[in-house]
This record gives structure tokens, C-alpha cells and sequence, in this order.
């Protein structure tokens, strides 16, 4: 066997708590600072402890933002983890374990255990593992050392001298199995990486929320939305946030509202249950025009379903939830630049347009992280808040769609909302043929100014197709790879914005010859969005929705079989 | 500075001989009184006959979704946490729908002020029984009498750790006043549960009924007891009226909180220095 | 003047609680005695007391299910009544009124406050109302008398002479004011009207839960949905029927699927919000296959809106609510008898396809009522329970989608229902790529099901058409009149089945040269279903969103113009 | 009869060491104890760790939504009354989520054992605040520190009117046992919250901690004092274990149901007699 690896694939897999999850810090953060482009997924079962998670690594030397395929090397830390995840290796893949514990052929042997155990403490073997890949990888050891000594700097010396041993161990070890499996591993390290930072989906719409000038979250925690709320209140005290975990979701919205209400920029953080208890509070938002952003990270459902795995099945939800008729916009970020990008951007819309506006994401997408440039930083963002005069009317129907909004306590005015029908004023009228409909048309009015401003889906690829994949959301870079290995003639169009569709992206859809539609979900929720909205027909999907995300190569056979 | 201040001049939807028109009167006359001031004032309500009663102040509110007033108003405490708030609202609201809303905010311990329309019935829709419908009434739905054990909001409050516990009543206009003064004043959550004769609605508890039924908490009460104020929550016919319990020097809500450690600027007066998004990109390089 | 009517309008109107609901009463139900076709409609203001509420009776010959017109005849009982209908009158309208009271010019004089008093209470003046209708009609005012004889039958004698005088005095001076008036109706009387119900809407469906074999009711009041809730409540006891106000409608959902799961057949009624509150709850009947019925009777939104108005814009909500994906029914009644069939048919559906089943009505709907013939008895529905033998599953794949249900206690098996993706015997898993999609899939299935039983849409009118009128739910009654009139090469197409929509209803699309879609909303949700699920476009739309329900003669002008 | 019948053999997706395992061991042995027969004995819980408990007994269980056991237990008690019913789940389930529920069924008084895995914290979502968690305590989102007031579920219980409330703790088998037991054969609603270590994420209330912290009521203790009762629910460390109140002989929920006046036979297998259609439509012309 002599293959030789310029782009790598690492799975590492065993009980919740066993070593999994530190080892692929230590990992991705130390080569990150080698230099090395990183990416990671991770896929884990809805318990605290046992059971079996994975969590894969790609390290390359080209920028890498999603996984291409099974795993070119795989350590199971337990049989289990062996016995659930051979089946989707590859005849090349290499195993690597701990052989008094996964006994099984073909593996080659790395007593983590013992040695750690050796070293002092079992909790070594997640460093045991990394400087095994290090090691196989040919990664500088002297890198990973560095990186121990300042991610223990303020640990106890014998702590720092034993992480090095066991990463000296692991190293050697790495290397004498590399040497045996003739594997080649070539990866270039790249200066900018170094540069770039390694964050996560949750982390990109927390920094997006800071960005957009975000100073308030409420939220119930609810996986995957529990990561943004907890990023931010990571950050809280120096960014000065208000975090207040609620009593219920339903409070959570109301809150957020209330805040809202009284000038705050609010955020909350929820999964598809928590979301369908906010739908009353959407209306509310809808009605009183009060502003609100709602990050949803969508999880396979219906109810508890999948707490901990990863759908696009909530979309039909976040359209159409809440009882009568009012606008919104719902922006789907496919990387974590888009990530951050469109969630401080959510701010502006439901500030401006006085409207909620949700973020939808999902598990893959807040779970996933790799090493991206930072992030743009803007100045602060603009207020549309007005002072109120003492003959303020909160819906003046004066700028149409668009009442100037004030606060309480901004100025001599009052401030009167009504979540009943109402008023200029806010008061509530049963005035049915005049200022009832009036207020009607004035929210009416904003679905079309929503569209007006609604982002233009991104073409990748050349121009001059003839094959247009469309997809939304978290698909983006997993598709991107593989539409981009399909060849001439093919692009891929994705929306990063799902709701309202701008008009123009139908241009996109007249000039393909045949279009594929590719959703992590099981009744083709946004085909039916899009076709309905534009006046086409998707005659193709491709779908997935067993609770993970496409896989690259997996999409990349798949879309060779619809073409 | 009189009533006019606050009051103003509107078609008030409730029917001809309610509590809630005492309530109202007691209002105004407590809140100048106090000598609030409008641009520092906000009222919070739910859904509700009770509910409608911030429209009939000349004040700024936020008039919400049935039972969710108070998140409502815990969300603007915490963008603003100088703004005097009233959440006024019926018994259905507060203790029913938002029954969950009511002990968790409790907990929370915001300088808000509750108060409570408890007419023991729900109003605008046309009389079912609430959580504080008395044992045995009958109404449309409970065509056989109610039988769930009535909800005792002085005696859950004060159980919650509620700071200010009190019941007034509709028709006692100076005491009632009194007591609305000092939650008002009150720092911290203040429930003042007040009697409302329905006179649409609820056929047993009457404006003679609560007159009839009612004691004054004498001044020998320890405020301060906890267990004394249960005791004295859970006595009925008659009924105390007064404070049951008052404890101070809690630290609230929007005071524990960080951003209001060394400022109590509104959060839409801040604006964020951008550096804090350099320095957390710069950690996680 | 001289008009001879044969089917007469009259419209009360005046302070909520000022006698307009008891002259409504009594004049109905003593019409209806007498043999006449009525109809009655009411639109009220939200509050107790006080405002401007008015109430539409229409008396005919023919069977009448809906109102046509302007009132010939129009009563209001105070001023502000007076001025808030005059604009709708017609010309010929006539205006009977207490002069005194309401100070305007071409009104004939009643005085039935000093009539009422005289007789020695002012809660008289309804029936000096209703008698003088009685008088202006020729109704026979012995039908009348009988009539207040058996209603206040157990009441004290004076109460009775009373009031009776009060019929008389108002008789006289009816047919004085018609002889003024030179109005001439002429309004036969049948005999079967006699025989027949006179329900409301309301009453329909209760009775149709009953006839379905609901055992059980548990709501949170609210306005329109309370309707139900209070006819059921009010039956309970005769009909062996439990009956729970629950706290809030998070529990009422979750309680209804408690009582489902442990073999009851129950039912909900609510309106927007509360159904928004009940959003988890509707996932969580679709994943653990609990059936559950929920009658949801729509008002105008968002968040409180116009709570005791009328509107179809919860259609979106009801299609969609609830994260995830699994399959349900929605029935939207457009008379009585579909609401008693529907009902009924609600409940086999659940119970059958153990999914969650919608009767969508409106206010309109609720409140309006009519003559019409007995409902059909049925014999008690089937029963679709099995008992579990000791090695029962209930998510037992053998059966395809629907796995046979037992309940706790029914058999030594036992009944394992779980929130959580599960296995065949209900519990977790995370078996991805096996049990999980069997699931998944299994669940799926019933979209295909639920589709093969859709109802077939009615067509009004002939095969023979041109132009096709395309309505849903309440919206019937209204738009058969009016289309009625359009003349020839005109047909109406009315869906009683909103959700899945028969296939076979295209064919009516197809041979339409034109189609027009009647909807009470501003969003045309049900046009945006259609067009989506039977890929056609509807190009052209009737909408009124005011709070109000057509009225056919509005209609009829409506579709002159459009057509 | 021994645990087999109860026990059932399956992954079970708890932490080592978690007082969970106890509450498990507890619930077998006093199930047996009691000799409850499976076809007429039924599970109800919400979403968290301790939810899961059902799926770890080899019972009719439905486990629905997080929050959401009471009401699902209240329809099943609704449509069967004969059935043996208890709600297993964790505090934040129960007293956040869930705590309107919590409250109300309490005023229904329907014949349920509510047994609640009290570990002071958010377990499955990963060690955020429940409303149990004390004062103080730093988690992931409260990262300075817990500022609200705790629940106390035994005073709120009492307060509310449960006719059977304890404290039991997983650590102290043979009492809890014994309390388990009472609570089951109480007719009303009976809570029990045990204390219970989550190794995993409280760092404070350990099995030490709870064992250091625990004192048994002594049998002197007057059940039925209500005040009483709440007196001794106020004190902590130590904490009381034991029956803090206990009442017999109140009307249940299904008992007061019409339906179940004169047989208690669930509502499955009856059959509506259609004449009642009838009869009301007969009125009805
Ligand atoms: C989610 C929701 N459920 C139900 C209602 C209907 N509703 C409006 S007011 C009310 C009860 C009001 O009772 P209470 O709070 O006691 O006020 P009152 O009218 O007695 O003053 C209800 C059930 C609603 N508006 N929203
Ligand atoms: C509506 C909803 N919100 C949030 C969640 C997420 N969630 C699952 S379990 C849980 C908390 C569990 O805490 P507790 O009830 O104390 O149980 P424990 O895990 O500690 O035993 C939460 C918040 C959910 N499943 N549904
Ligand atoms: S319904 Fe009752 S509470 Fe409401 S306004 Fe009328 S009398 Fe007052
Ligand atoms: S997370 Fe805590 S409560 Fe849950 S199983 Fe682990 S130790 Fe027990
Ligand atoms: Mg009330
Ligand atoms: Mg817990």
C-alpha cells in the first residue's frame, strides 16, 4: 500500500465523555496553528454520557469548509464506535485503535490506555490520539508542544510536562504506523491560516448578533439553538449583554418583544419545539410591529424527534407560523461568513422593517466549525429609533408601511402598542372599513417591501450552464464541492435568503436545461416554496433525511445519477 | 397636577357598574398622587376586560397577548431599567394562562408592580370559571359547579418569595389607594391582588358579597413574617385586606444584572464599541 | 311606495346587552315556529356591554342559509346604531326606531321604551320589538303568543300576561307602520320548516363531535372557538361527556392527547392563538401517531386582533403548524349539515389514520344559524382500538403506515407512545440508517393515505360551464346565491376538504375558461394551496378582509366586475 | 413477584454514577413491593434525563413533550380513572417548562403520583439553571452566577393545595422507598421530589452534599398542618425528608367528572347511545 494524502479525513469515535471531544480540540486548534486548513463535523446521540459519537476532521491545504468523504483514517476509542461506523469506511480507510479494547483485524495497534495510564491519568489519551496524528500527519512536533504549553500555561507544570509526554508517545507512535500502513501524508501548511479564525456556526451568529448590535438574548435552551445562547453569554459581561435564560419559550419571544419594545436589540436562540411555542409571539411581533430576531437551528421532529441530529424540516414552519396574515424574512446562511454576515443583517431588517426576522440554521451548520478569515468589522449599527413628541402615534400612517418608531421614555410622548387591532394611536378600533383596513393594507405593505430588498440567490459556477442544482441554507458548501468535481455545464444556486424569494432568481431557473433540488428534508419543503413563488417546476430532488447532513462525495454519486 | 393628567377622555368598554371603574379611579388617584411622570411610566397588560385598562390612562404601554404580560415586561426592565412599570391585568391572565410566567417571574424579582383586576370569573369571554373561581360556582362550562381547588394568589405569591404581597379591593377605595402607593413604591415585584365585582359575570361574589367579606389586616401584622403571612393568606371569610408581607432590600432583577452594574442607561441610548468582536476574533485565531 | 316583499331582511342593531340578542331570539324562534325559512347572522363588538352590535334575521319562503342583501327593515335601538348602519341601508330601506332616542329624519316611530315601561319593565322592549316585526310581516300573532306562553312556561303568570301584552302592543303598531310604510310582505309559511333544527354552527359541529362519538372535550375559552366548547359542555352530562377548562391551550392539546391515547375520543376548540399555542402540540400528535380532533374556528389576526370578527386567514397556520414532518387533515364546513357530517367524519379520520384531524370554521361560521332538516343518526362509530397481546408494538411496521393501536390497560401488552424517534415498540432510538427511516417513512406514508380519502370538492351549478367560482369552507352559502343569480355558464366549486386536496379536482380547473377564487383574506392562502398542489394558476381573486363575511348581493356585484 | 417484572433490559443513557440509578433501584423495588400490576398501571413523562426513566421500566408508558406529563396524565386519568398513573420527570421539566401545569393539576387533584428527579439543574441540555438551582451556582449561561430566587417545590405543592407532598432523596434508599410507596397508594395527587445528584453537571449539590444536607422529619411532625407544614418546607440545610403534608378524603378529578358518577369503566369501551342526538334535536325544532 502507498497512497499518498494531500488532503485528509480523520474520524474519531467513542462514548459521549470518553475523549472524543478533546481530542479533536486539541487537534484542529493545534493544526490551525501549524498552519494546516481544518474542518470539523461532529454527529452525537442525545445523552450526557456513553453511547456513540463521531466527529470528523479534514485537514488540507486548500481552504476547507465541509467533509469530502469517508475517513481516511479512523480511530474508534471503544468496539461500539468500531462496530457503527466500519460500515462506512472505505477499503483504503485505516483503522487505528487501541487493540486490547477494539479487537478486530486489519487495525493498527495505539495503546492510548496503557500509556496514559503510564504517563498517570487516563485523561491523557485524548493527547495519546492527537499526537498520533501529528505524528502520522507529519505535522512539526514541536508545534503541538507549543500549543500544550499555552493551553495549560496556567496548569500546574507536571500537568504541561505530562500532556507533552503523552503527545511525544502518540507522535512516535504515529509515525512507526504511518510507516507500516505506508500511508504518505503531504499537506502544505499555509501562512494566512494562521490568520484566520476557527470558529463554529453557533460562534458566527453570535459574533453576527454582537455585530448587528444585538444586546439582549433571551432563550430556553434547546439543542442545537443552546450554542448561541451559550456563546453569548460567554461573552456577555464584556460586550454588555443582558442573558436571561426564561422560564418557558413562550416567555423567551415575549421578552425578546418587550425588549424590543423598550429600544433593545434582542435576539433568541431555539430548535423546532421551542419555535412552535413562539408562534403566537410571532404574531404578537407581527401585529404590534415590534422588531425581533429568532435564530432557529433546525433538528430532525416531528416533536422531540432527533434532539441532537440535523434536518431542514422546519422551514414550512418558520413561513407560516403564527395565526393571520403578516410579513417577515427568513435568512438560511450557508458558511460561517454568511453566517455572520446575515445575522447582523437580520438586525437591520426587523429594526427597519419593524418586523420578526428569523435565522434558520440547523445542527450541521452550528456544529460545524473550520478556520475562515475574520470577519468584517463594521461600525456600529444605525438606530431608527425617533424620539417621541408629545403628539407621537407609534402607527402614524403618514410613511405608509414604515410608522417611525419610538421607545418608552424617548422623549415626552406615549408609546402605545396593541396586540388587538388599533389605531394611529394604538388604540383599539373596531372601525372595520376604515382605519381597520387601513392598518391591514399598512402591514400588508411590507411583504412587498421584504421583497423589494430580498437577496439575490449566489451562482456558483459558470454562467453558461445547462445543469442548475439549487439548494438552501447549510447544503451550500457540501454542495459546492461536489457540484464543483461534476464538471462543465453545471452550477449550483443557492439561496441564502428563503423567504421572500426575489423576483430576478427565476432568470436563474429559465436558462437551465434541467434543475435538481437538493434538501435535508423529506417532503421537499423548499421545492415547494420556490415553485410556488416563481411559477416553475423542480421536476428533481435529491434528498436526504435520516438526521445527517449530505456528505460531499455521497451528494457528488447522487448528482451523477439525476444528471 | 390632578387627575387629568392621566386621565383622557375615551369610550371605556367595560360595563356600566364593574369594579374595574373603582380600580381605574383608585388608579389615578394613586398615581398622581405619587406624582409619576408620564415619560417615565409604562403600563404592561395581558387580554382581558381588566386588561384593557392601560388604554384608559394617558400613558404608554405595550398591550399584549393574553396571560404574557409579564415576560413583556421583565423584557423591557431589562432594556430600561429606570422605566416605572405597571402591569395591570384580570385574574384569568395573570394566574391562568400566565400562571407559569407569574411564579417564574417572582423568582426573578423585577421592580414591577402587578396589579390584579380578580374578579374570580373570566370577563370578556362571557364567564367561565378562572383559577380563583370559588368552589361550587356554576357557569357555562362548569354547568355542575367548579370543583378544582381555587388558586390563592396572595398565599402563592409570598410561597414564590414575591417581596410585596397585598389584596385590595375595588371598594375600598382609600385603603386600596394606600396599598397601590406602596407597591408602587415598593422596589422589587409587588402583587396587589384586588376584588372586582362582575357585575356580568359572577353572580356570587358581588359588590355586597366582598363588602361583606372582608377584613382589614390590623397593624399588629408582622409584615415581615413568612410563615404568619401564609397563615394569614390562607384565612378566607372573611377575607384580609392590607399587606400580608413586605420584605426589602432584595436586589432585583435588572440590578443583578451586569450592563446595569455601573449604569442604568437604557440599552438604546449604548452604543456597542466594536473592538470587543477584534478581541473575541482575536482569541479564537 | 309599494313594495310587496317575499323575502324580508331586518336588521337589529344597538348596545351589546340593550335587548337586540332576545328580540333576536324570540323572533327567530317564533318565525320558525310559524313556518317561515329564517336566518340569522350577528356581528358584535369584543366587550360585555355597550358598543354597536347588530344582528341580521332574513325570513323567507324558500329555505335560506345566508343573507342576501341591505335590510328591508332596520331597527336600531339607540342613536350610535343608528348612524353606524345608516350608510349600509338601501333607499327603500325602512327604519323603525324610538324617535326619542334616535332624532332622525324618515324614521318610523316605535316607542317601545315607554311601551315596555308602561307594561312595567323595560326588558319588555324586545318582545314590543318582536311583536311589531310580527305585525309589519302578518305573522299570526297567535303563533307568537303560543310561543311566549310555552318559553315562559315555568315562570310566574304575570310574567307571562306581560309580556304577551307587550307582543301586542307591538303587533299593532308593526301593522301600523306598514300600512305608513305601504310595505307589503308576503311571506309564505311551510309546513316542514316546523319539523325542522334550528341551529347554529356552533351547535353543528358539537352535535357532529357527538354523532363521531367524542367523549371528551377540553379547551381554554376562546372567542369564537368557546361556542363549541359551551354547547358540549351544556349536553355533557345526557350525553356522557367529560368536560375540562384546562389552564392554558398548551395543556389543552396535550390533555386531549393524553385522554386519545388512553382511548377517549376528544376534541379541542379554540381559535388562531390559542391553535398557535397548540403548534408542539400537533407535532407531537403526528409523531406518536395519537390522534386528536381540533376544532379551530378562525377571527382576524395577528396576535388579538378583531376577536369576535370574522376572516379564513388561519389557513396557513393550520396547514403548516407544528416542526417536522407528518401528515394531517383539515374539513373547513360551508353549512350546517357539512359541519354535523364533518364533525363526525373528523373524528373516523383521526381515529383510523391516528394523526391529527382540523374542522376549521370561522366566527361567521359559529354564530350564523338557520332551519334546516335533522342531521342523520348514525349508529355508533367504529372502533378502531385493538387490545394488546403481551408482545404488542405500537409502532409495528407488519401493517405499513397505520400499526394497529391499543391502549394502556386494554390487554396485558403494553402501549409504549414516545416523542423521540422510536422503534417498533416505542422506544428511542438513534438507529440512523434503519428503524429510523422505516419511521420516518412509515409516518410519510400517511400524506399518500390521507390524499386517496380527500373529498372531492362540490360543484354548484352546472357541468356545463364557463366560468368557475372557486370558494372554501364558510364561504358557501353566501357565494351559491350570488353565483345563482350570474345566470347561465357559471358554476361555483366548493371545498369542504382543504387539506390533502383530491387530485380528481383539477378536472373542474381544467374546463373552466375562467377562474376566480372567493377568499375571506388579504393572502389568498387557499388560491397560493391550490396552485401549488394542483400546479395551475387562478389569475384572479375576490378578497375582503375587513372583519366582515360577504354578503351575496356584494358578492354578486364583486363577480359581475370580475367576470 | 420480584423486580424482573418490572425491570427490563436495555441501554440505559444515564452517566455513571448519576442518582438516577437510585431513583430506578427505588422505583423497581417499591413497585414490586406494592405488587401494581402492568396492564393496569401506565407512565407518563416529559423530555430530559430523568424522563427517560419510563423507557427504563417494562411498563405502558407515554413520554410526550418537554413540560407537558401533567395535562397528557390528566386526559389519560380523564378517559380510564382505574388506571395506576405516575408522571416520572426531571425539576426543570416539571417546575419550568412545566410549571404552569404543575400548578393547576395540583387544583384538580386528579389521582397521580408525580415523582420529579430533583438534581438542581438542566441535565440533557448540558448544565444550565432549573428552577431549582440554588443561589449562586455558575453554569454555561449563568456564568456570574445564579440571581433568582429557587423554587421550592414542596412549598408550592403545599401551597397550592396537594393533598400529599414529600421530599425523598436517591441516596436514602429505605425511606424513600417507603414514601414512594404512600405517594402511590394516596388517592390525589401526590408529589415526591427526590433529590438526586447529577454527577455530571452539579458541582454543588453532590451525593455528599445531599447526604450532608438531608434530615429526616421527625414523627412528631403534624401532617395535616398546613401551615405547619410550610414552616418546615422553608427550612433548608439541613433539609427535611419525609411527608411534609399529607390530607386524605379530598375528591378527585375523575370522581368528579359526571361521567364517572356511577362506573368508573373507561371511556373506550363504552358506546354512546344515539338517542341523546336525538333528544336534542328535538329540542332544537
Ligand atoms: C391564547 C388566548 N387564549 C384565550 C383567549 C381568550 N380570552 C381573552 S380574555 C380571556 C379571559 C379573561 O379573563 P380575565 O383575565 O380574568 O379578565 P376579565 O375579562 O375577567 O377582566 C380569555 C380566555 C385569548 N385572547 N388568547
Ligand atoms: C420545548 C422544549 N424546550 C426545550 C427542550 C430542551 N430540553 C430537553 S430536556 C431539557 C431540560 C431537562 O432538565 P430536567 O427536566 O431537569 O431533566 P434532567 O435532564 O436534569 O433530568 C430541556 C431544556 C425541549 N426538548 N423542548
Ligand atoms: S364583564 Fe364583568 S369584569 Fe368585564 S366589564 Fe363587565 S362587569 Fe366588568
Ligand atoms: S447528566 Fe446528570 S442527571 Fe443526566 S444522567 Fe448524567 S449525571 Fe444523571
Ligand atoms: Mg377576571
Ligand atoms: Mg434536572
Amino acid at each position: 500500500m502507498n497512497n499518498t494524502i494531500t488532503d485528509l479525513t480523520i474520524m474519531l469515535a467513542g462514548e459521549a465523555g470518553a475523549g472524543v471531544q478533546s481530542t479533536e480540540a486539541i487537534l484542529t486548534s493545534a493544526m490551525k496553528k501549524a498552519g494546516y486548513n481544518v474542518f470539523a463535523t461532529k454527529e452525537y446521540m442525545s445523552r450526557v454520557r456513553g453511547g456513540t459519537n463521531s466527529t470528523t476532521i479534514r485537514i488540507s491545504e486548500n481552504r476547507i469548509c465541509n467533509q469530502w468523504g469517508a475517513p481516511d483514517i479512523f480511530i474508534p476509542f471503544d468496539l461500539a464506535a468500531y462496530t457503527r461506523y466500519k460500515p462506512e469506511l472505505l477499503e483504503k480507510s485505516i483503522v487505528i485503535a487501541d487493540t486490547k479494547i477494539v479487537k478486530a483485524s486489519n487495525i493498527f495497534h495505539l495503546g492510548f490506555n496503557d500509556t496514559s495510564l503510564s504517563i498517570g491519568n487516563i485523561i491523557y489519551a485524548s493527547m495519546v490520539v492527537a499526537g498520533s496524528i501529528a505524528g502520522l500527519t507529519g505535522v512539526d512536533l514541536e508545534v503541538l508542544k507549543s500549543y500544550i504549553a499555552k493551553q495549560f500555561e496556567t496548569k500546574d507544570k507536571k500537568i504541561i510536562a505530562d500532556n507533552i509526554k503523552a503527545a511525544e508517545v502518540g507522535y512516535e507512535e504515529g509515525k512507526k504506523i504511518a510507516e507500516q500502513a505506508g500511508l504518505k501524508i503531504e499537506i502544505k501548511n499555509n501562512d494566512y491560516v494562521k490568520d484566520d479564525i476557527l470558529v463554529s456556526g453557533s460562534e458566527s451568529i453570535a459574533l453576527g448578533a454582537l455585530a448587528g448590535g444585538c444586546d439582549a438574548v433571551f432563550s430556553y435552551p434547546m439543542t442545537p439553538g443552546t450554542g448561541v445562547f451559550t456563546t453569548l453569554a460567554n461573552w456577555a459581561k464584556k460586550a454588555g449583554v443582558v442573558v436571561e435564560q426564561v422560564e418557558d419559550e413562550i416567555g423567551v419571544i415575549n421578552m425578546a418583544i418587550g425588549a424590543w419594545y423598550a429600544g433593545a436589540r434582542a435576539i433568541v436562540s431555539t430548535s423546532g419545539g421551542g419555535f412552535a411555542l413562539m408562534t403566537e409571539g410571532l404574531s404578537l411581533s407581527g401585529m404590534t410591529e415590534t422588531p425581533v430576531v429568532i435564530h432557529l437551528a433546525q433538528r430532525p421532529g416531528p416533536a422531540t424527534g432527533l434532539p441532537t441530529r440535523t434536518e431542514q424540516g422546519d422551514l414550512n414552519l418558520a413561513l407560516y407560523a403564527g395565526h393571520g396574515v403578516f410579513a417577515r424574512a427568513i435568512f438560511a446562511p450557508g458558511n460561517l461568513e454568511q453566517g455572520y454576515e446575515l445575522t447582523k443583517y437580520a438586525f437591520d431588517v426587523a429594526d427597519k422593517y419593524q418586523s420578526p426576522v428569523i435565522v434558520l440554521t440547523d445542527q450541521y451548520f452550528t456544529d460545524s466549525y473550520y478556520n475562515t478569515p475574520g470577519f468584517k468589522i463594521y461600525s456600529p449599527p444605525e438606530k431608527y429609533i425617533v424620539e417621541a413628541k408629545e403628539e407621537y402615534k407609534r402607527y402614524d400612517l403618514k410613511e405608509g408601511s414604515l410608522s417611525p418608531r419610538s421607545v418608552p421614555g424617548f422623549g415626552v410622548g406615549r408609546v402605545c402598542v396593541d396586540s388587538d387591532e388599533h389605531d394611529e394611536s394604538g388604540r383599539i378600533t373596531e372601525e372595520l372599513n376604515g382605519i381597520v383596513l387601513k392598518m391591514k393594507n399598512k402591514r400588508f405593505g411590507k411583504f412587498a417591501l421584504l421583497k423589494d430588498i430580498a437577496l439575490v440567490p449566489d451562482l456558483y459556477g459558470s454562467d453558461d450552464y445547462e445543469i442548475l442544482f439549487v439548494c438552501w441554507g447549510s447544503a451550500l458548501t457540501t454542495a459546492l464541492e461536489a457540484v464543483k468535481k461534476i464538471g462543465d455545464k453545471v452550477s449550483l444556486l443557492h439561496f441564502k435568503q428563503v423567504y421572500p424569494i426575489a423576483q430576478t432568481a427565476l432568470n436563474y431557473f429559465q436558462k437551465a436545461k434541467k434543475i435538481v433540488m437538493i434538501e435535508n428534508n423529506q417532503a421537499y419543503q423548499f421545492k415547494n416554496l420556490i415553485e410556488h413563488e416563481l411559477g416553475i417546476k423542480i421536476p428533481s430532488t435529491i434528498l436526504k433525511y435520516n438526521g445527517l447532513q449530505f456528505i460531499s462525495d455521497e451528494l457528488y454519486r447522487k448528482m451523477k445519477e439525476v444528471i | 397636577m390632578d387627575r387629568k393628567y392621566f386621565d383622557i377622555a375615551t369610550d371605556i368598554a367595560w360595563c356600566p357598574g364593574c369594579g374595574n371603574f373603582g380600580i381605574r379611579n383608585i388608579m389615578l388617584d394613586a398615581m398622581v398622587e405619587l406624582g409619576l411622570s408620564k415619560d417615565k411610566l409604562c403600563f404592561v397588560s395581558g387580554i382581558g376586560q381588566a386588561a384593557k385598562a392601560p388604554h384608559y390612562y394617558d400613558v404608554s404601554y405595550f398591550n399584549g397577548l393574553h396571560g404574557r404580560a409579564l415576560p413583556v415586561a421583565s423584557g423591557i426592565k431589562a432594556a430600561n431599567p429606570d422605566i416605572k412599570l405597571i402591569v395591570e391585568s384580570g385574574d384569568g391572565d395573570m394566574y391562568g394562562e400566565g400562571g407559569n410566567h407569574f411564579i417564574h417571574t417572582i423568582r426573578r424579582n423585577p421592580d414591577i408592580t402587578v396589579i390584579v383586576h380578580n374578579n374570580m370569573v373570566y370577563g370578556l369571554t362571557k364567564g367561565q370559571a378562572s383559577p380563583t373561581t370559588q368552589k361550587g360556582m356554576k357557569t357555562p362550562i362548569q354547568t355542575e359547579g367548579v370543583n378544582s381547588i381555587p388558586l390563592n394568589p396572595v398565599a402563592l405569591a409570598i410561597t414564590m418569595g414575591a417581596t410585596f404581597v397585598a389584596r385590595g379591593a375595588a371598594g375600598d377605595k382609600e385603603k386600596t389607594k394606600e396599598i397601590i402607593k406602596a407597591a408602587i413604591m415598593h422596589k422589587g415585584f409587588a402583587l396587589v391582588d384586588i376584588f372586582q365585582a362582575c357585575v356580568s359575570f359572577n353572580k356570587v361574589n358581588t359588590h355586597k358579597w366582598y363588602k361583606e367579606n372582608i377584613v382589614i389586616i390590623p397593624d399588629t401584622h408582622p409584615k415581615d413574617d413568612k410563615v404568619k403571612a401564609l397563615s394569614l393568606a390562607f384565612s378566607e371569610s372573611p377575607w384580609p385586606l392590607g399587606i400580608f408581607y413586605e420584605v426589602n432590600g432584595f436586589k432585583t432583577f435588572e440590578d443583578s444584572l451586569p450592563v446595569y452594574e455601573h449604569s442604568h442607561e437604557p440599552l438604546y441610548k449604548r452604543t456597542r464599541n466594536m473592538d470587543i468582536l477584534r478581541e473575541i476574533m482575536n482569541q479564537k485565531k
